[in-house]
């Protein structure tokens, strides 16, 4: 079988789902297929398998090599541990579209070609949709739309880039492309939406809530990963790449800290998150690629943990919000423990698995001498804590008490979350593991003596500038809100106005017709007028009338014809 | 699937200070005891760095600080701006309703809470499962 | 003497024993018969007449020989031979009509004169046809418009006696109009013989009198052509004729007379001088595209059937016309089969027109509503004919517009094209509006239906003939088109008898006189 | 195969039709089913002969002068005969439950008249002349008439006018003067390789000649010319489905298609530039049309909006004078056609089953009805081109194309329309399952029973417990079949077009 690649195991697996009756059954394949897969990849061969002829093009579809093999590797892992987290739900459309949805993740990253990752970059659009339908209100009906809506604008960007590049190169190959053309300028952006750059994000903010418990930790796993994955491969060292990430470390952090939905601050935080992945493509170096592959694949397990947790506080209480939650820890201790190992990671606290892959990016940037970047990275890792670090656990386990006791997340989510965060430890205390994975081949020591001391020195003074807002009552409050965001502009702004100069528009559309309309209908009375029985040209003439024009065209004829002698 | 009542250990208790503000205060005691440990070493050890500035004495701890303090406080005023009530964009937006319970296991086991203030809280956990089982119906 | 020399001379004889038969008789079935009878003899002989002209022969035939130019001379060639064929055969075919079509519309005891003036008109028609001499060709004209008098002041309404008048005062004046032309045309060439007019134009030294003659002839073939805007006789005669007449007319009258400009402009005045030098197309173009586009509306806003199909065939003339006009052999074979398949389609037409009238008493469109339930095959013939008179591919009016517009396009003459078709989409809309009221409307009586029965077999089957005869001529197109083109040949070939007569020879006889 | 026996199979079946009638309605509605595997094996004859690079002809019958009726088989040709007659067995299949249970009146002249209807597309698809397709066309028009109005309501009729005031007046009107405009240039209508209208026929002509052609065709719907399309659909769910959905508006742009390559050539299209004013049309109704789909509630109308779009993709594709679109507009000929024609069977089940017309009224249908929604979702997919749906190829295939003589624009209108119509196509069927059900208490009869049940299971719908809950009121099971069917090609075509590529690579482009 050349064709046989993972992504067509979770595709098959997907399609065989629908066949099996029985729940528990669907949940175990569901489980089964990542772990077969992870196997797979981890055995195979860096090359190009599975070439495919269709209508006059070469499709790449399995090209292995350290960077796909990665974040293969991860997806995988993702994909398996989500089940785990979701060996409850009985929801046949849920399981169907996380088997999909990761196998897609997967098959994009094999690709070898812009067709092949167009293809599966669509079947991730359409496949994740359905987590957050799934939970099957009104309001997440219409964030799906929303979400889709955006995630098919970048799949039909990257099939015109993909189209007018391969018009200017003549080849569909994926490989690294220089900025320059209509086509790499539409397959960045497209790839930019999927990766939530600055103002094509919020997508992410509005979708990730509202997609089902179980759900929200599928769908952070793969889609931006993917687009990191894609933004690497093809745009590595591009340099707008570091201002955009910048930005995107530095703006989410302010719109987290004051978010009451808990699973929307992990939203904004994940988009933070992207930001370091996103300034090491910028950066491009070996060092810095390692560092996004490295960032992705432990970011990929602690926000799968943070989003773990805090579903598993949903899945008990029914709610993720700020304002609702508070002093979970002294009935769910265990998840408030893993709650805390992700924050931990994700802030990066030694022997974390974050600090082992941040740092990798913040010496690439130190190495290149972008200070501003490299400052703003450090302003973000502050961000980073006070949201993820800090808010998340403090306000949903430690906080005020809301009087909610909800009883301990089920087993499989706590084997899940386990799972999870022992990967996270191991991770951070065995940074060789996941360093032998890389891409590159670049030495790297994270834990040095000076790396400690500084990091450690940040996140203590930003845990005592916590205890100091908290005392000075500056650290705003949980408050049942939403604060509108850039898609303010298309959910509120755009509408309104076209709701206020629709009307204006109808009428000005209709002047043309109802002009044509009532010349055609006057003139048409007028013949009317003319050929009705009783009209000039219908009634019978009299023979007076009749001779009368007789007459005068005999005269013309007469005339005309001696005129021209 | 409610946890067992008759667990050999209660994780919980890792946390009880967190309520104590006698043993808050002096876990913040020790914390800033920490600071000033690790600001000294920083002085006395010299660090690589990449830039200049970062080899000044003491930039990871002020930065940390301001930045960590900045971020909460603009964070603070960015509110008054972007704060809308939560059906701002719409009544059945994810912000205004339910999350549909059928998926979830809402447990609320009173007799496990050793550690409630137990005056206030069933009122309020009565009324919320109230409320969800209305929400439930829609 | 073989018997098919005497064929065209039969033509003639055939009606013209067969009239005073009638009259004798005094019986209307008998009559009926007679008529019928002689109707399918001239078609035969027409037959005839075409299977031998087709390869471009042509007949001169010297009545009670004497030879022309004094003597009357038949002289047939395939255009006037195919004009023949329409002429009897739509006789025939309508005479089978008129058993039932006639029963009610016509007092009993006016069916032999009837037919008798049936018997009348079609002489005069297949006369003029077939005549080579021009005042010949006068004669059976008053002959046929006299019996064509008669026949539409047969009808039952009152309105038919004024219409006859009317159609009566405006035919004598382009009779006598055609008469002043032929008197003109012998005053500047000492003949009356077509072919030898023809041959002596060129030479004649009073062009003036030419002229007179060639105006005269203009107006007065358009008069009786019904040529917009001297067509106003035309309407009147249609609506207030019996529908039998009517489509007997609408399938001849108008076409002989156009036979006869084709015949005068084209062989006997010669391409050159009616085109060329007169510059006839301007006079008749905008008159033809008047027509066809204002008749065509005009069609569209009639309450009643029959006058909507008499303004339609007013139009439909504005095409031959139009086609002729282009002087050009796509252009006139054009109009030649228009002539041919507007025969067969307006008869049809107003047969299925006279069905509706023999059920219901009239025709009011308004009043048609139902009709598709009550009388399924009507309706269905009439929706079969319109399509053809529209223009739908698969019948014959497709060819007809077909070429014509090809025509049109072939010389450049796009807005003509865009007229023609402006004038096909309104015959869309007014055959639509019928059809639509007939099958979708509800009848309009008190009871909400429509208590008629399906018009009787006799009257069905001719017009189904006639309706099967269109779509042949639309699948097999090249059977009237040949016969069109070959026609069209032969008029643009111009003078009928250089090639036949030797010039000197003419000149010696002609000059004697 | 002479593609003549085409046109046998539903012209022999009209007998027996009658002969059975309404009294053995099963026997009558049989011979249609065996005259469709019968015309589906003469068309699948056909195409092992084209697919070889042959190609079938039949004889030639006179009809003015040069001009003749003739018949022969090319690949775009044998592949629109391919699809309507594999559809129409399909939507025979589907007519038996709907017009069944519907009690539709007259399904006897309903079945004589789709048999003609069939007759008239077959002889379009192989026409091998302009002449031939142009009557093959009034054939078609005046066949489907009686379909349109079988209702015999005042919509209907009001319907059945727009209809056929359109079609035939745009036919006569452009279509006619257009064909008759490039026999009286070239002295020809025949469909030749590489096309007849040379490039010394200017530019003005031949711009003006392709207007006349793609407005004359009104059945490819473009605007202003797209009335009729909307105005049809007072029809019979099957008709809509097969004829307003495939065979007839099909018929319009196959026609385009077939004379954009074989009348104008794509080198002189492309050399002269001649369509590019209509492309500005053919766009403007992309999305125009996706923009009036919006507004309508009624699905049936919103799909016929939704076909005028997609025509106008496939008009696209035909000026775009490339080889590359024109075969991925033939490509979209086959997969939109499979696509819209599941989402009608889909909307004349929900009728039949639910009683149901209108787009809102859909809330929680999912739960009664899910294989028809899915059928529907993925029909939704096909037209708006996702995977695992086969519109995506086609679509790829034209966007392709633009770029082949510079079009980039058209490109990014393509993508546009593909978000509109997740906007107003896919988000049909997502409603149905995703929306929760409306309060049914305001509902009469024998749904308050299920209300408090459904309530507390809506949410859980498509799990294998209420698979088994006997909550599912589908469509009759011939209709059901059908649609499976439709929504399994559209999948199946997008992991396997090989069969159409195969046969588009022997189209000669000059």
């Amino acid at each position: 079988m050349t064709l046989a690649q993972p992504a067509f195991l979770f595709l098959a697996a997907a399609a065989g789902c629908a066949f099996i009756r029985n729940a528990k059954l669907r949940a175990l394949l569901l489980l089964a297929v990542p772990c077969i897969s992870l196997l797979w990849v981890a055995l195979l061969d860096s090359g190009t398998h599975a070439t495919v002829q269709y209508a006059g093009l070469t499709l790449e579809m399995m090209r292995v090599d350290g960077l796909s093999r990665i974040f293969a590797i991860i997806f995988s892992i993702a994909a398996g541990l989500s089940a785990l987290y979701a060996w409850h739900v009985r929801d046949l459309m849920q399981q169907i579209a996380t088997l999909a949805y990761a196998g897609a993740a997967i098959g994009g990253v094999f690709a070898g070609d812009l067709l092949t990752l167009f293809l599966y970059w669509e079947v991730t659009a359409v496949a994740s949709v359905f987590l957050i339908w799934a939970r099957r209100t009104h309001g997440a009906f219409s964030t799906g739309m929303r979400y889709l809506l955006i995630q098919v604008l970048s799949g039909v960007l990257l099939l015109m880039g993909l189209l007018l590049h391969y018009q200017d190169s003549g080849s569909m190959a994926f490989t690294s492309m220089t900025l320059g053309s209509i086509g790499t300028w539409c397959i960045f952006i497209a790839f930019g939406i999927k990766c939530a750059f600055p103002l094509l994000h919020n997508w992410l903010q509005d979708s990730y809530p509202a997609a089902t418990v179980t759900g929200t930790v599928v769908l952070s796993a793969f889609t931006t990963k993917m687009a990191v994955y894609a933004l690497a491969r093809g745009f590595p060292g591009t340099e707008i790449l570091v201002y955009i990430g910048a930005v995107m470390t530095l703006f989410p952090i302010f719109f987290a800290e004051i978010e009451n939905d808990l699973r929307r601050v992990l939203a904004y935080s994940l988009n933070n998150q992207l930001g370091f992945m996103v300034v090491g493509v910028g950066i491009g170096t070996p060092l810095a690629i390692n560092g996004t592959a490295a960032h992705a694949f432990c970011h990929i397990l602690y926000k799968a943990l943070l989003f773990m947790s805090i579903g598993a506080v949903l899945f008990r209480t029914g709610t993720s919000k700020a304002s609702e939650l508070g002093g979970l820890y002294r009935t769910m201790p265990k998840t408030a423990i893993f709650c805390l190992i992700g924050a931990a990671s994700i802030s990066a606290v030694p022997l974390f698995s974050g600090f082992v892959s941040k740092s990798l990016i913040l010496s690439a940037a130190g190495k290149e001498g972008y200070w501003l970047i490299w400052i703003a990275l450090l302003i973000a890792s502050a961000g980073v804590l006070s949201h993820s670090g800090i808010k998340i656990p403090y306000a949903a386990f430690f906080a005020k008490d809301c009087g909610k006791r909800p009883a301990e997340a089920p087993r499989h989510m706590l084997w899940a979350m386990g799972i999870t965060a022992s990967l996270c430890v191991l991770i951070g205390i065995f940074p060789g593991v996941l360093y032998s994975l890389l891409p590159n081949d670049v030495p790297y020591h994270p834990y040095t003596f000076g790396h400690i001391l500084t990091q450690l020195q940040l996140l203590g003074f930003a845990l005592l500038a916590f205890v100091f807002v908290m005392k000075t009552g500056l650290h705003p409050h949980e408050i049942r809100a939403v604060n509108v965001d850039s898609d303010w502009i298309y959910r509120k702004f755009l509408p309104k106005q076209i709701k206020r100069i629709s009307p204006t528009i109808g009428i000005l559309v209709s002047l043309p017709g109802k002009w044509l309309a009532n010349a055609v209908a006057h003139s048409t009375a007028q013949l009317a007028k003319l050929s009705e029985p009783r009209g000039v040209l219908a009634r019978g003439w009299s023979i007076n009338s009749m001779v009368f024009i007789l007459t005068v065209v005999m005269g013309l004829v007469l005339i005309f014809n001696f005129g021209k002698v | 699937m409610p946890s067992k009542s008759n667990k050999p250990y209660d994780f919980a208790a890792w946390f009880t200070w967190v309520d104590n503000p006698v043993r808050v205060r002096r876990v913040v005691r020790a914390l800033l005891i920490f600071c000033a440990v690790l600001f000294v070493i920083d002085l006395l050890y010299h660090r690589h760095a990449y830039f200049g500035f970062e080899q000044s004495r003491g930039f990871y701890a002020i930065s940390g600080f301001v930045a960590f303090a900045g971020i909460v406080i603009l964070a603070g005023q960015l509110r008054r701006l972007i704060r809308r009530e939560e059906n701002y964009y719409s009544p059945e937006s994810i912000d205004g309703e339910k999350y549909p319970p059928n998926e979830l296991s809402i447990i609320d086991n009173k007799q496990r809470s050793e550690f409630t203030d137990s005056q206030q809280n069933e009122s309020i956990t009565s009324r919320s499962t109230a409320h969800m089982d209305q929400g439930g119906d829609k | 003497m073989n018997f098919f020399d005497q064929v065209p001379a039969l033509q003639i004889a055939v009606p013209l024993i067969g009239a005073p038969v009638c009259v004798l008789l005094r019986n209307g079935r008998a009559a009926w018969a007679v008529t019928q009878f002689c109707s399918v003899i001239c078609t035969l002989l027409s037959c005839m007449l075409v299977a031998a002209t087709r390869d471009g022969t042509v007949i001169r035939y010297e009545l009670g020989s004497w030879s022309a130019p004094s003597g009357i001379e038949y002289y047939v060639d395939i255009v006037n031979a195919s004009v023949l064929l329409v002429v009897s055969f739509i006789s025939a075919i309508v005479c089978l009509y008129a058993y039932r079509g006639a029963e009610k519309e016509i007092q009993q005891d006016k069916h032999y004169l009837f037919y008798t003036g049936w018997l009348l008109c079609i002489t005069g028609l297949l006369g003029i046809v077939i005549t080579g001499d021009a005042f010949n060709a006068f004669v059976f004209l008053e002959i046929s418009s006299l019996a064509t008098y008669l026949l539409i002041s047969l009808g039952p309404d009152r309105n038919s006696l004024t219409a006859a008048f009317r159609y009566l005062i405006m035919g004598s004046i382009g009779a006598s109009f055609i008469l002043i032309g032929v008197g003109f045309l012998f005053a500047a060439t000492g003949s009356l013989n077509m072919a030898d007019i023809s041959a002596r134009i060129p030479i004649a030294d009073s062009p003036r009198t030419v002229l007179v003659a060639f105006s005269f002839l203009t107006v007065g073939l358009m008069i009786k052509a019904a040529i917009f805007p001297l067509h106003a006789w035309l309407a009147n005669a249609y609506h207030y004729a019996p529908v039998t007449v009517t489509a007997l007319l609408s399938g001849t009258a108008t076409k002989v007379s156009l036979y006869l400009l084709l015949r005068f402009f084209f062989n006997v005045f010669g391409i050159q001088f009616s085109f060329g030098q007169m510059l006839l197309n301007y006079v008749l173009l905008p008159a033809a595209i008047a027509g066809f586009v204002l008749m065509s509306v005009v069609a569209l806003y009639q309450s009643d059937l029959r006058r909507m199909l008499a303004y339609s065939s007013v139009a439909q003339i504005g095409y031959i016309v139009a086609g002729i006009c282009l002087v050009s052999p796509l252009g006139i074979s054009a109009g030649i089969v228009h002539i041919i398949n507007h025969a067969l389609i307006k008869s049809a037409l107003f047969m299925a027109t006279g069905c509706i009238v023999y059920r219901l008493g009239h025709a009011h469109i308004q009043s048609l509503g139902g009709m598709a339930k009550q009388m399924p095959i009507t309706t269905a013939a009439f929706i079969a004919s319109g399509l053809s008179l529209i223009g739908v591919p698969l019948t014959a009016g497709f060819i007809s517009k077909f070429n014509l517009i090809a025509a049109m396009l072939e010389q450049g003459w796009w807005i003509g094209a865009a007229l023609i078709l402006a004038s096909s989409l309104m015959a869309t809309l007014y055959i639509g509006r019928v059809v639509e009221i007939m099958i979708f409307r509800k009848p309009r009586t008190s009871t909400g239906t429509l208590e008629v029965n399906e018009a009787p077999m006799q009257m069905l089957i001719p017009l189904w003939l006639l309706i099967a005869l269109s779509i042949v001529f639309g699948i097999f197109g090249n059977e009237t088109l040949s016969i069109a083109s070959a026609g069209a040949e032969r008029l643009l070939t111009g003078p009928l008898a250089p090639a036949l007569v030797p010039e000197s020879a003419y000149l010696s006889t002609g000059a004697g006189q | 195969m002479n593609p003549l026996w085409t046109l046998l199979p539903p012209l022999a079946v009209i007998p027996f039709i009658l002969f059975f009638g309404e009294k053995r309605r099963n026997l009558r509605e049989l011979s249609i089913i065996v005259a469709g595997f019968v015309l589906l094996f003469i068309n699948n004859r056909i195409y092992n002969d084209v697919v070889q690079g042959a190609s079938p002809e039949s004889g030639s019958l006179a009809m003015m002068g040069e001009l003749s009726m003739k018949l022969s088989a090319e690949p775009i040709g044998n592949l629109f005969a391919l699809l309507a007659s594999f559809l129409w067995v399909i939507t025979t299949v589907y007519s038996i439950g709907y017009m069944r249970s519907h009690k539709e009146i007259n399904q006897t002249r309903f079945y004589i008249c789709f048999a003609i209807a069939i007759a008239a597309v077959m002889s379009a698809a192989y026409a091998d002349n302009l002449l031939t397709l142009f009557i093959a066309y009034e054939a078609l028009t005046l066949s489907t008439l009686p379909l349109v109005t079988h209702a015999g309501t005042d919509a209907a009729r009001q319907g059945g006018k727009t209809y056929i005031r359109l079609l035939m007046g745009t036919s006569i009107g452009l279509l006619m003067p257009a064909v008759i405009w490039t026999f009286v240039l070239t002295g020809t209508t025949d469909f030749e390789a590489g096309g007849i209208l040379g490039p010394e026929i200017g530019t003005t002509t031949l711009a003006i000649l392709a207007g006349l052609y793609v407005f004359g065709i009104g059945k490819a719907a473009i605007m202003p010319f797209h009335r009729w399309l909307p105005a049809a659909m007072v029809a019979p769910t099957p008709v809509s489905a097969l004829l307003h959905a495939v065979a007839v508006v099909k018929t319009g742009v196959f026609a385009l298609l077939k004379i954009a390559t074989y009348t104008f050539g794509v080198d002189t299209l492309a050399a002269s530039g001649a369509g590019e004013w209509i492309l500005w049309i053919a766009t403007f109704t992309v999305l125009a049309s996706s923009l009036i789909a919006f507004t309508k509630d009624n699905l049936k109308a919103r799909l016929a909006y939704s076909t005028v779009s997609q025509l106008s993709y496939i008009i696209i594709a035909a000026l775009l004078a490339s080889s590359t679109a024109i075969t991925g507009g033939a490509m979209h000929i086959v997969m939109h056609g499979f696509a819209k024609i599941t989402l009608f069977f889909c909307a004349g089940a929900i009728l039949v089953a639910a009683h149901k017309t209108l787009i809102s009224e859909l809330d929680g249908l999912g739960k009664t009805m899910p294989i028809t929604m899915v059928a529907f979702t993925i029909g939704s997919l096909g037209i708006i081109g996702l995977p695992p749906a086969s519109g995506l190829w086609s679509k790829l295939m034209i966007a392709q194309g633009t770029l082949d003589n510079g079009y980039i624009w058209i490109i990014a209108v393509l993508m546009l329309s593909t978000l509109l119509n997740i906007g107003y196509l896919l988000v049909i069927p997502l409603r149905a399952f995703f929306k929760p059900l409306p309060a049914p208490q305001s509902e009469d009869n024998h749904h308050s029973h299920d209300s408090t049940h459904a309530s507390d299971e809506s949410y859980d719908l498509l799990s294998s417990n209420s698979m088994q809950a006997a909550g599912w009121q589908e469509a009759p099971a011939p209709s059901l079949w059908a649609i499976v069917m439709t929504s399994s090609v559209v999948i199946l075509l997008f992991f396997y077009p090989a069969p159409l590529v195969e046969l588009l690579e022997q189209v000669q482009w000059r």
